[in-house]
């Protein structure tokens, strides 16, 4: 294999990780929301209020950290709203979803437009890949794990948290519990309220950092809509990943390799329709479900609110 | 005043959309007493008991705990008190673990981690103590309800508790296994443990209990301690009138056979090795009710399915009426008057967010006069929903009420008027009486019998051996998918026992 | 197909009003200021926030309503489906001028114009069939040629990466003309011609000039968009040259930043609306404007570019105006 | 146990004069719980519009007058009308039977491309015939585009969700391509598909307004499916299968077929908004011609809880929001991206604005039936 093909394996495969992050994190935050039995269909919104506080902290402050925690604190207070709206109001979680992704797609485009209103639009201050020294200039190893920047770690490290507090804490068994059956979860002592506040919020800031993301590590600039869609792919990816962690890190870097070869192969100019290739990620999802994917069963409550008596 | 007991409710109201399930019930416990609850479906047992552990809340009233007012009553609350429950519907997660479902809201001895092994081995311990043997790895949605029952009731034993709440624990118990549980909690009563029994089988409730309360519409009858009262004078409380227990049935000669189950067979699809049913053959008169008798799971619903076409046999064949129907459809066969009454109502039998007028006419619905042209006729099938509830008795403000707001006796209600309401010529009935009161438990009887003096054909599979020996006139013994032997009303229970135990058998 | 009804290219030298310094517009001030204010309503189909193309536009009319004190209105994310009823809200509300900026909005103006004798539309578009109506569009090749000139004489690797939306008749014609002009000056350069898909997906189009770049591009021209500024980004982490479009994109990053080819899409506007309070416009007429309107230019050049680059630039816009060069392409790609 | 007195154990005779009034007036009282929710979002919306100094007051005039003020706006907004409220009805059904699909977009643009073919393509037909045939055409399309995700459900058990989702993502892209070449307009410098001929296309029912048959048309298609669904057999084993497809198996009711028909009617549903979109006022297909009225209409749906009347006023609430905020901007200037923030802000209250209704109609009717 000559070394015009090792380029271009290389950069696809570093790209098809940069490019499965910003999916990675709200699919995460989407899950933990409907393990513990809330649909979270606002993560398209939560991602572009990450995007927006992000870039505008990290302006405004010259500190990439503070933009990160302001678009963090701004995922939360979506999270708290969806929450407050499926848990206490118990009205549709989906349609609630949608309109906190309207009104995102709204708000930051209207705060943007309020600091900045000139053609110049101004840089935020990134997070730098991570300088692994020599190790970073291991040939091919160097440029596809070792080029990143610390988020992108932070990504894969959740994805361990997440599983290990479901499958390995008493909490996390109970958490699930919560989303399989309530009542269940509650007659065995279990605060289902309190647990299902909490999955939201963290899901809500999960999202934001999937947004933040491509404000502080992709592109210095915050622009209308930047999320362009990935939180709604980010929630085939949990139903694709089979409600487990692992499986969804898998289902965000199919979607990303998926991405990133589509893009490659236009490099390569096969005159192939770029519509068609642009469909390869959709279509690699409906195989991928068909082919190893199968059925998938998601928590029984998922979507239903619970009544108490 | 309330101080001296151990429990005491206090003018306790609940009421649910449209349904007035608690009326101003007051009730007193002693400590270190077994007190049974008793009463009609939906007289308000369980949620008298769901208040009490917090899983509802009274509208009004007060609850008075080891002579203190217990007013934060929530399942946490309650756990904490050694309040303990096992529930009518097993509270317990389809695909979680056995394993996992009893750890649910434990507190691991060093939190976070959940030590699974740890568990296991308390665990193991509580299940040899009592004698319960239970696999932990398997999924719960794996194994027979009767296995589940067993699990709620480890549950609760390996949780301990002062305060031990069962409600209706052994309607799917066979009657040793019932034994086996009376064993244990006589034995946790003498160590102290307060009991309190729903069921509604008298003979269990008069051999366990101290006090016996009898609750009819929401209301508290009386309470009554066992010496002083018998299982006729419980009975006419709780429904209001005598109920007999023997039925006379005119014994007639068998007519034409009508059903004909030709050496049926059913591989497991995921263990070829395994069969669960194996060259079962049985011949069904014109009106006789034939019974099978058998532990939970050991074929029983698969055969059901078969001959209602639900599933295909991997060999022999079946007949009605002289036609093999083996391939038929399901509708095809309900249009040839099979009735079939499925043992889990709450998801074969019935859709539980439909309304009741909807689930009486599920099977018929297209059939004249529901459906005129290309229409359902509302009013049509509404004089018939109506007629349903009246005819069978059915506790509710209106057929416009979802079912699964019904109580679960009043479900089965609503299963078997539709059945018998449709033409019908050959009846397939599985646990027809599960948890259902002693009155509608008797009207369901005579309903089958009469039946049969019509000339109907009933298949009436059960675990009840009791319930079987009563009503059919000839009784096969199912055990692992085979009939292992054949009896009457009048052969020797202990024989069958052993059969459906699986400990001897007739044929080879 | 299409190159059948390509529009009639009129000579602007005598119709295109000679656009000037405002600062020199004295008279014009006058009148218009005492009679009632002319109303002017504007039509985006995209955010005014891109950076580029409509913010340029919209920056003009907000300049031309201090100028002049018109009484404006604009309308921003129109999809083309409903861009009739826009146009038609606008002219049931009497304005005095209603300019749509976007080409694909071209049929729907001289579908609704004619409903509205006395109101004047304009478009950036190729085509105005009715006495109403004015079409305005740079040649939007003419620039992207002189920058395929910088990038033919700049490249080593002979690799272009070019970045743009979709696959446009106007995109195809960019292409085609960064094709023209690499090759004018070394007939080995190359084009990647890369579609993002989307206006305004940065990120794609960052990854999408990375992998160009991987591949041996080593100058990347971006013209996608709010993704452009994303592309740009791209070259400044590879350190590869850039060459930027449609606005300056030298803020970005100066010292890879080549130069920009600007299609000065704030000029349609001002010349509609000058050339509406002066009378001296012609309407029912398509006017192409392009590097001798000054309507599109190359922006000062950085310091890597070495002068025979600058003045094969200077000798490739004196052929143009000569019209010595023809006009790109719009079907096909021309080296295939 | 006995039944109680319709008011619950609410006292104070005001108070039950209330609930008596809720209990015969539901429909009405949730609708004016919705209004009252719209008022507040408008309230929010107009401090933060004043905050772009902008005068909320006329903000807020311009959105009613542009949705219904002149004679146009109307037209308009009952136009934007038609496609909603079929995606809405495409939801609604699916939900019924038990299906999740969110693809009416993927299958609105399925059915605009069938009706093009038909329209544009098939000459010399008289028009009753032609509408007849491009109706029928999108119906066909949409069908078969729900029918990918119905296929893969049925066969291999994989998830509609995401099926759906990514058969949207796909249709756009295909349509896209199609506009490119294939169906491309052969007289037009841009890439849009050829327009269809004058017989398929529906005729303007209220002059001097974009107003086309559609309208009617979709009144008529919103009753015939709710009869579907609640006076047929069919529907009912749709229902059925919906509810609990074990019951249904056990009550003979075949499953497969039921199924089959749900799709039909879901995806063609979805089709027949696109062609009828088509033939009533774009002609032909533009790119990005849907702008979403396939996921508007999951909330139109929702909003209006599946029965006619919520959902056809929730779909005139989303085709005023369309239009009138059109106007707020050409009107009062407002900004772009405040639009979305009032939009949202009343999807948002709106649903909320629900457990209102539903703890009333609870005290009130009984069960959350
Ligand atoms: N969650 C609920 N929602 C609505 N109605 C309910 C609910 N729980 C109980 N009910 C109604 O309250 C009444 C009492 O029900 P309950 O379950 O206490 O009866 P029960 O004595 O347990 O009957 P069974 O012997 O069948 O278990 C019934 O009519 C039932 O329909
Ligand atoms: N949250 C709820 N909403 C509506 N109905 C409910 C709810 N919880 C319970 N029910 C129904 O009300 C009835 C009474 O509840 P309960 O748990 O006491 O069951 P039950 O009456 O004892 O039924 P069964 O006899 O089948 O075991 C049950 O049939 C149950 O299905
Ligand atoms: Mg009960
Ligand atoms: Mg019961």
């Amino acid at each position: 294999m000559d070394a015009a093909w090792i380029t271009t394996i290389v950069t696809w495969l570093a790209m098809s990780i940069r490019m499965s992050i910003p999916l990675l994190f709200p699919s995460l935050g989407g899950l933990i929301a409907q393990k513990a039995g809330v649909y979270n269909f606002g993560l398209e919104g939560m991602m572009l209020c990450g995007a927006y506080f992000g870039y505008y902290g990290s302006y405004m402050t010259g500190s990439p950290w503070i933009g990160l925690l302001m678009g963090m604190a701004s995922g939360a207070l979506l999270g708290l709203l969806l929450a407050f709206t499926s848990i206490h109001l118990r009205v549709s979680q989906l349609v609630t979803g949608l309109g906190i992704g309207v009104f995102s797609l709204g708000i930051t485009g209207f705060l943007f437009r309020l600091i900045s209103y000139d053609t110049d639009t101004t840089a935020a201050i990134l997070f730098p890949s991570i300088n692994f020294g020599k190790l970073g200039s291991i040939p091919v190893i160097g440029d596809i794990f070792l080029s990143h920047s610390w988020l992108v770690y932070a990504g894969f490290v959740m994805v361990i948290l997440t599983a290990w507090f479901f499958y390995h804490t008493t909490s996390g068994l109970n958490f699930r519990a919560v989303g399989e059956n309530p009542q269940v979860a509650e007659t065995a002592g279990v605060n289902v309220i309190v647990n299902r506040y909490l999955a939201v919020v963290v899901s809500g800031i999960l999202a934001s950092m999937g947004g933040a993301f491509l404000t502080l590590t992709q592109t210095a600039y915050f622009t209308e809509n930047i999320s362009a869609g990935r939180g709604w792919i980010a929630i085939s990816a949990i139903v694709l990943g089979k409600f487990n962690p692992w499986g969804v890190l898998l289902a965000c870097l199919l979607f990303g390799a998926a991405d990133a070869a589509q893009m490659q192969i236009q490099v390569m100019n096969l005159g192939i329709p770029y519509q068609f290739l642009l469909m390869i990620p959709y279509i690699m999802a409906m195989l991928a479900m068909v082919g190893f994917v199968g059925k998938v069963r998601s928590p029984a409550a998922m979507g239903k609110p619970y009544i108490k008596h | 005043m309330a101080e001296e007991f151990y429990l005491s409710f206090r003018n306790i109201r609940k009421s649910f959309p449209g349904v007035l399930a608690l009326d101003d019930v007051s009730l007193d416990i002693y400590k270190g007493q077994i007190h049974a609850l008793l009463g009609e479906n939906g007289a308000g047992k369980s949620t008298l008991m769901n208040i009490l552990y917090g899983l509802y809340h009274q509208d009004s009233g007060e609850i008075y705990f080891e002579g203190e007012k217990y007013t934060q009553n929530t399942p946490k609350n309650a756990i904490k008190h050694g309040i303990g429950m096992i529930h009518q519907h097993f509270m317990l997660i389809p695909n979680f673990t056995v394993l996992e479902n009893l750890i649910l809201g434990q507190s691991s001895p060093n939190p976070p981690k959940l030590e699974k092994e740890y568990f296991r081995q308390e665990i193991l311990k509580v299940a040899e103590k009592f004698g319960i043997t239970v696999d932990l790895d398997l999924l719960v949605e794996e194994i027979s309800v009767g296995m589940q029952q067993k699990i709620e009731i480890l549950k609760a034993l390996y949780k301990g508790a002062e305060l031990l709440i069962l409600d209706e624990p052994t309607s799917v118990l066979t009657p040793q296994e019932s034994q086996e549980l009376f064993k244990m909690l006589l034995d946790l009563n003498q160590k102290g443990t307060t009991i309190i029994f729903i069921s509604h089988k008298l003979k269990e409730v008069m051999q366990i209990s101290n006090r016996i309360s009898v609750l009819r519409d929401g209301k508290l009858i009386t309470t009554l301690t066992k010496e002083d009262t018998t299982p006729n004078e419980l009975s006419r409380l709780m429904v209001g009138r005598e109920i007999t227990s023997r039925y006379e049935k005119s014994s007639e000669a068998c007519g034409e056979t009508v059903l004909v189950i030709d050496d049926i067979s059913l591989v497991d699809h995921h263990n070829h090795q395994r069969h669960l049913l194996k060259n079962v053959n049985l011949n069904v008169c014109r009106g006789e009710i034939v019974g099978i008798a058998g532990v939970d799971e050991n074929g029983q619903k698969e055969l059901a399915e078969i001959i209602s076409g639900l599933r295909k046999p991997t060999s022999g064949k079946i007949l009605m009426f002289g036609q093999d129907v083996t391939n038929y459809s399901t509708r095809q066969l309900i249009e040839m008057g099979l009735s079939y009454i499925p043992s889990d109502r709450r998801n074969q039998g019935l859709v539980m967010d439909f309304k009741i007028s909807e689930n009486a006419i599920l099977e018929t619905h297209y059939q004249k006069p529901f459906t005129k042209g290309i229409s359902l006729q509302k009013k049509v099938i509404n004089q018939f929903a109506d007629n349903l509830i009246s005819e069978y008795d059915v506790r509710t403000p209106s057929i416009n009420v979802p079912v699964k707001n019904l109580s679960g006796g009043n479900q089965q209600k609503v299963i078997v008027g539709r059945e018998f309401l449709k033409k019908t010529h050959i009846l397939l009935v599985m646990q027809p009486t599960w948890g259902l009161d002693v009155g509608a438990i008797e009207f369901v009887h005579r309903k089958l019998l009469e039946a049969r003096e019509n000339g109907v054909t009933v298949l009436l599979i059960s675990t009840d051996l009791e319930e079987v020996r009563k009503l059919a006139d000839r009784i096969f013994v199912i055990y692992e998918g085979e009939i292992v032997g054949q009896a009457d009303s009048t052969s020797d229970v202990e024989e069958i026992g052993l059969m459906m135990a699986g400990s001897h058998r007739q044929y080879r | 197909g299409p190159a059948a009804d390509k529009p009639v290219v009129e000579e602007p030298a005598v119709d295109a009003p000679v656009v000037e310094d405002p600062a020199v517009e004295e008279p014009v001030v006058e009148e218009p200021a005492a009679e009632e204010p002319l109303r002017v309503a504007m039509v985006f189909s995209t955010t005014i926030k891109d950076d580029g193309y409509a913010q340029v536009a919209y920056e003009s009319l907000m300049m031309l309503k201090e100028k002049y004190n018109l009484e404006v209105s604009y309308q921003e994310s129109v999809p083309d489906a409903t861009v009739k009823d826009v146009l038609r809200s606008y002219a049931a509300e009497d304005y005095d001028l209603i300019y749509a900026h976007q080409l694909y909005f071209t049929e729907a103006v001289n579908e609704v114009a004619p409903e509205f004798p006395d109101v004047k539309f304009g478009v950036t578009g190729y085509m105005a069939n009715s006495p109403n109506v004015i079409a305005l569009d740079a040649t939007n090749w003419e620039s992207v040629y002189l920058a395929g000139v910088v990038a033919g004489m700049m490249t080593e690797t002979n690799k272009i990466a070019m970045v743009t939306v979709s696959q446009s008749p106007i995109a195809l014609k960019m292409v085609n003309a960064m094709y023209m002009g690499a090759t004018s000056q070394n007939p080995d350069a190359e084009i990647m011609h890369l579609f993002t898909g989307s206006f305004d997906d940065v990120v794609k189009a960052k990854e999408m000039a990375t992998a160009a770049i991987k591949d041996g591009a080593d100058i990347v021209y971006a013209n996608c968009g709010i993704g452009t500024v994303g592309a740009i980004e791209a070259a400044k982490e590879y350190n590869t040259y850039a060459i930027g479009s449609s606005v300056d994109r030298g803020p970005l990053a100066p010292e890879i930043v080549l130069t920009s080819n600007v299609l000065d899409s704030g000029r349609y506007i001002i010349i509609a609306v000058e050339g509406l309070l002066n009378g001296d416009l012609e309407w029912g007429k398509v006017y192409e404007l392009g590097v001798k309107d000054g309507v599109e230019y190359l922006t000062p050049f950085n310091d890597a570019v070495p002068q025979e680059v600058k003045d094969a630039v200077e000798q490739a816009t004196q052929d143009m105006i000569d019209g010595k060069i023809a006009t790109p392409e719009t079907e096909k790609y021309m080296w295939d | 146990m006995s039944e109680l007195s319709t008011t619950g154990n609410i006292s104070s005779p005001f108070k039950d004069r209330v609930m008596r009034f809720a209990s015969k007036n539901m429909g009405f009282v949730s609708t004016l719980i919705s209004i009252a929710a719209i008022g507040l979002a408008l309230l929010i919306g107009g401090i933060m519009i004043s905050f772009a100094g902008i005068n909320p007051w006329e903000a807020i005039t311009y959105l009613v007058k542009g949705s219904f003020g002149n004679r146009y706006g109307f037209g308009e907004t009952l136009t934007r009308f038609v496609p909603l409220l079929f995606c809405s009805l495409s939801f609604a059904i699916a939900h019924k039977s038990g299906f999740f699909n969110v693809g009416a977009e993927g299958q609105l643009m399925m059915g605009a491309v069938g009706a093009v073919l038909v329209g544009a393509y098939i000459q010399g037909l008289n028009p009753v015939l032609h509408v007849i045939l491009c109706i029928l055409a999108g119906i066909v399309f949409g069908a078969i585009w729900a029918g990918i995700a119905g296929v893969l459900k049925i066969f291999f058990g994989s998830d509609e969700l995401i099926n759906t989702m990514m058969l949207n993502y796909v249709a756009i892209l295909l349509v896209d391509y199609l506009i490119h070449g294939p169906i491309k307009s052969p007289d037009s410098y841009l890439y849009v598909s050829s327009t269809i001929l004058d017989s398929a296309k529906l005729p303007i029912i209220l002059s001097k307004t974009p107003l086309h048959l559609g309208f009617i048309i979709s009144l008529l298609v919103t009753a015939g499916v709710f009869y579907l669904v609640y006076r047929t057999p069919i529907g009912f084993q749709m229902r059925t299968v919906g509810a609990n497809r074990k019951a249904a198996a056990y009550a003979g009711i075949n499953i497969v077929w039921a199924t089959v028909i749900a799709l039909i009617t879901t995806g063609g549903l979805a089709g027949m908004g696109g062609a009828i979109e088509i033939m009533g006022t774009q002609f032909k297909i533009v790119n990005g011609f849907s702008g979403g009225y396939g996921y508007d209409g999951i909330g139109v749906a929702v909003m209006g809880r599946y029965n006619p009347i919520g959902i056809f006023l929730a779909a005139l609430l989303f085709a005023v929001i369309r239009v009138g905020m059109g106007a707020m901007q050409r009107g009062a200037g407002v900004p772009f991206p405040l639009l979305n923030v009032i939009q949202g802000l009343i999807i948002i209250l709106v649903i909320a604005s629900g457990y209102l209704t539903n703890k009333l109609s609870e005290t009130v009717i009984g069960g959350r039936a």
